[in-house]
């Protein structure tokens, strides 16, 4: 049961499922707003100290730069694609397709941690810089999101530009797990050794409970996504496949190791609700929030949770 | 009996995000005094929503301001652009204050 | 100067277990537009509460909604049952609002 | 149609550690029904500040109660002490409400 | 120290005596409500997993069966004479006493943990599907105060029955118990083992922070409780007393071990603070929500905490 | 790395700056209050627990009747000087000079919490009943203020006394610190040991998160402190400095051992947030709430964690 779909039945994929299923049974199950956000803060911290620590082991690597390189890229070009798709198959609006194609373009902090557990608990650790690639997939696709829209829809606003940036690059959740990674980058595995009880032997009991409430969360996103059409439902589910298919051929060719193959190609399959719905909410108020998060929330998210990680995870053992 | 004084109070419903520039557009009003208060859920032709912190986008909070007519007129016209752009809910109510140290 | 035109704002205090039942009496009358604001404590005939957020049933919510005095006035009806049975609060208010996008 | 009343809703933005305070004041005062509600933060003159429940010194909270005319006076005056020398921010409202079984 | 009133020396109930000393004394201590909701959800999960694991290694027996049968006859009936003794010796009128007597019925997690707490320390340690006992025996009675509403008072409408049967069976709590019971069966010991650091080695200090919680909220109750006379704060004591006596009993002539007949005798004397209010609020508006938390919560909780916990378990190791 | 400045690359420390870091470059990254309240109740709960089970360990002793005494002395007199600095120097009115000089008399439960993990990592780790001196500074140094401002200033009312005492040292943080402590001292370590990998082995890691937040809090408190005045500021620093070196010496100089003489100098350095304002806010509103916690938490508060607490316990190494 350690690789495949045995995963899907590991407590922590259970916890999700016994949230959205709960969502959909309507029952009033829920877990504090401030629980919630302090649970992701925790697991951003978290993964930020681990993949520090080990880069601090490991030290600077070619693989490193590659990897980055190859994160950047990924993040500004899959929206390009996607902008197109949404287009043409989803028949979007030239902002809504922006929008959305940003998210997908940028990357789900708690996709990628619990492909790191199952990527782990499967003998394939992915490398520590994995967190900064992360980190580094965050926000350049938004701008590409925000290029789209203006070329493709007259009446958008020129923005404050620096404004947004400054919003952007200073989201919370960058900062957290930048922030993190250097620490653990300073801190080292002796510094570490006195709060791994709290961030390294916690984590998969807490993710857990997180993963309870994103169940909740993304079960009751989609109960009441009146915004989704069967069009980008199954755009949903294609962009994923396609771009973790891509993220993983990349990484094999970049000539990184089995697991961080697998984890560009989670990252690459993620689609964020974290920093780009804040920021097409500030620089695109025309793009309909109920359709980006029921997309990226309400049917990415679950089916990278449940089928999308093993998937990619197979094709990276296969590959290399 | 205390002293009370005409005021009208404003209150915006604000998407978390965008609070920076209504507090912003209410300085360059004129309007310096104000209070934010949380809301938990609603529900409007989006669509519901409810507060959610992990995401931080769907979060909306409550913007009131207390503030004679003039600049009441003043930040209304001042939060027009986004109150258009944002479909945002702007309530505006007659109330009295007491001239405590405040007004 | 920008356009506003009058309405009722109703706010009524309910259970938190109640709240289901005042969002579709609400959506029945008409009213698809809320807004939920957190309550946290208070005291009545009933004594005093606190939110109290582990029985869950002491905790309270302040449901608001802006409509027409046509479409407050159904509201009011329809939530009659309930507002007599628990004994709740309805407050109806006369505000302006501004014509945003949302109304 | 519903029955309603003429009521006064008086809110005062109230300093956390006052609380006690003005909730002794009011059942002075003869109001025993009311409700408190959270805020998250603001600005006046004395500067910037947020719920900050570490310290807890800085957060505030809205007491708000609907009573007749005369009962709100009475508040008012039972508050007058406490409005001045903390500068308290008290609003004054034209209310209906529905005759429940509340009033 | 190991039995006994030692137990009464234990962090896990000093916690709870702190709780209640501050909200007697007056002192401004409070814990945040979304941290004591969290915890809460933390100890449902947690005994729902440990009890599912417990059946995963055991696996299913006749005993079971045999405390599930109890466990269902014991909440469906416990309600009829406590209902008898609130109208008589009470005084309450038919609404009243029938909302009280349900919660009576049914069963309060807070106390089960606790009690298993106390049992696993003296080396009486329940068995696993206790906590499908629990999970039980929190609904049936219910529906059985209702029909005792109906019978005794003309003007109880007739509620949208679905809808609250809905409610009732789908309560958060109810639905967490039951899912992480499940998750156990199915994740099993080496399913667990990654995740056993936060839901068993850190559960006693949780635990702890939580029954200080527990102790303000129940103190504060007591303190404004003007609900309470001095028949009513009688019975809530005769109550847990009797019934706990009745379950212990029960399980005992059930067959079933030690710890598990303490258990169910802990089942039986405990009320209700969370499922059963939250339905009396919605269908029985008329009953009169500072009376029955008060019994319930700030009489009955800390006396079985206190007094009740080493009593059932005493007579079950008499018994036994 | 042991001592000295190496504790500033402490994980506990780094994310601390971390937070201030955020803050200043205007980052939205933010903490739950609710999180953030929890979490510092944890901390009180942990550290009386460690102080009162020390105790039970070592018995009582004469160190300890004297470390009491400096404590409840230093606290009462600390004021004075501080009073007179703030009206010549600072050149603040009576009411804002008594105010903050009791904030100064008092203590920081989070400056001596982190102090006592650099001394304990530096293997000097404090003795036990440290947390009861603790306790006992919380509160004279706000009848102290009240004094000095009735005497300076006319107009300061005659508050209700025996309110405003009982809100005092019944207060939140004094409660549950004295109570954990007496927890501990009747558990003792048998007690404590079910109950360690919460309040012990976590212990670290959640002081991470919590200098986290309170990093955010103390710099954004700094960037919008329009109260401070350049006279104020250098008085927020030279404060700690002086008192600090005089409770290292009285500490000394009654006989206390290295780790308790360093203990005692940074109670007497740390300024009050928690207790001291609350009160001053009730009995003084005459004075300037952005003054004194300006000068408490966005300048002493930073400058004892990073480099006072190095200061005192060399200070403490070289003397004793
Ligand atoms: N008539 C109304 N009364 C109160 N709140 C409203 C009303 N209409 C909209 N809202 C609030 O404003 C939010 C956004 O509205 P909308 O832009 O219509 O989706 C809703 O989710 C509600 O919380
Ligand atoms: N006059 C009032 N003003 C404001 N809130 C009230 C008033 N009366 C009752 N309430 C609120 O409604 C709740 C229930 O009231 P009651 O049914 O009288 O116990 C109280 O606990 C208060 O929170
Ligand atoms: N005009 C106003 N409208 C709404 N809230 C206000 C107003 N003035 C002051 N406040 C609130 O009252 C608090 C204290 O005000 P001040 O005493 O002026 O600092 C502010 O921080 C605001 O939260
Ligand atoms: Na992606
Ligand atoms: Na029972
Ligand atoms: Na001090």
């Amino acid at each position: 049961m350690s690789g495949g779909l045995g995963v899907l039945l590991s407590p922590v994929i259970l916890f999700f499922v016994l949230g959205a299923s709960a969502a959909f049974a309507r029952s009033d199950l829920s877990i504090p707003e401030a629980i919630a956000k302090g649970l992701s803060l925790y697991l951003m911290a978290a993964i930020g100290l681990k993949g520090g620590v080990q880069v601090a082991e490991a030290g600077f690597t070619a693989d490193m730069a590659a990897a980055a390189a190859a994160g950047l890229v990924l993040s500004c070009l899959i929206p390009l694609p996607a902008y197109l798709a949404l287009r043409r198959f989803g028949r979007l609006n030239a902002v809504n397709a922006a929008a959305v194609a940003a998210h997908y373009g940028s990357v789900s902090v708690v996709t990628f941690v619990t492909g790191v557990e199952v990527l782990d608990s499967g003998g394939l650790p992915p490398a520590g810089y994995m967190v900064a690639v992360l980190a580094l997939m965050e926000t350049p696709a938004i701008i590409v999101g925000l290029m789209l829209a203006r070329r493709g829809a007259t009446g958008v606003e020129a923005q404050p530009r620096g404004a947004l940036l400054h919003e952007t690059l200073l989201n919370g959740s960058v900062v957290l797990l930048t922030g993190s990674f250097v620490i653990g980058l300073i801190a080292g595995k002796d510094g570490y050794a006195p709060i791994a009880p709290v961030f390294d032997t916690a984590f998969r009991g807490i993710l857990c409970l997180f993963l309870l409430d994103m169940g909740l969360v993304a079960a009751r996103r989609l109960r009441d996504a009146r915004a989704l059409t069967w069009r980008t439902a199954i755009l949903a589910v294609v962009f994923p496949v396609v771009n973790g298919t891509v993220g993983v051929l990349v990484g094999v060719w970049a000539g990184l190791d089995t697991g961080s193959a697998a984890a560009l190609g989670i990252l690459a399959a993620s689609a964020s609700y974290i920093a780009v719905p804040a920021a097409m909410r500030l620089a695109l108020p025309q793009a309909d929030p109920g359709l980006y998060l029921s997309m990226s929330l309400a049917v990415t998210f679950p089916f990278n949770i449940t089928l999308g990680i093993p998937l990619y995870t197979a094709l990276a053992t296969a590959l290399s | 009996m205390t002293d009370t004084v005409s005021r009208r109070k404003i209150e915006v419903l604000v998407d978390a995000p965008l609070i920076p520039r209504v507090t912003a557009a209410a300085e360059r009003a004129g309007v310096s005094g104000y209070t934010l208060l949380p809301a938990l859920g609603g529900s409007g032709r989006g669509g519901r929503w409810s507060d959610d912190q992990v995401t931080g986008v769907e979060s909306k909070v409550m913007f009131m301001t207390v503030a004679s007519a003039e600049k009441a007129a003043a930040l209304i016209d001042a939060l027009a652009p986004v109150l258009e752009s944002h479909g945002l809910l702007l309530i505006n109510t007659a109330v009295e204050v007491v001239r405590g140290g405040k007004f």
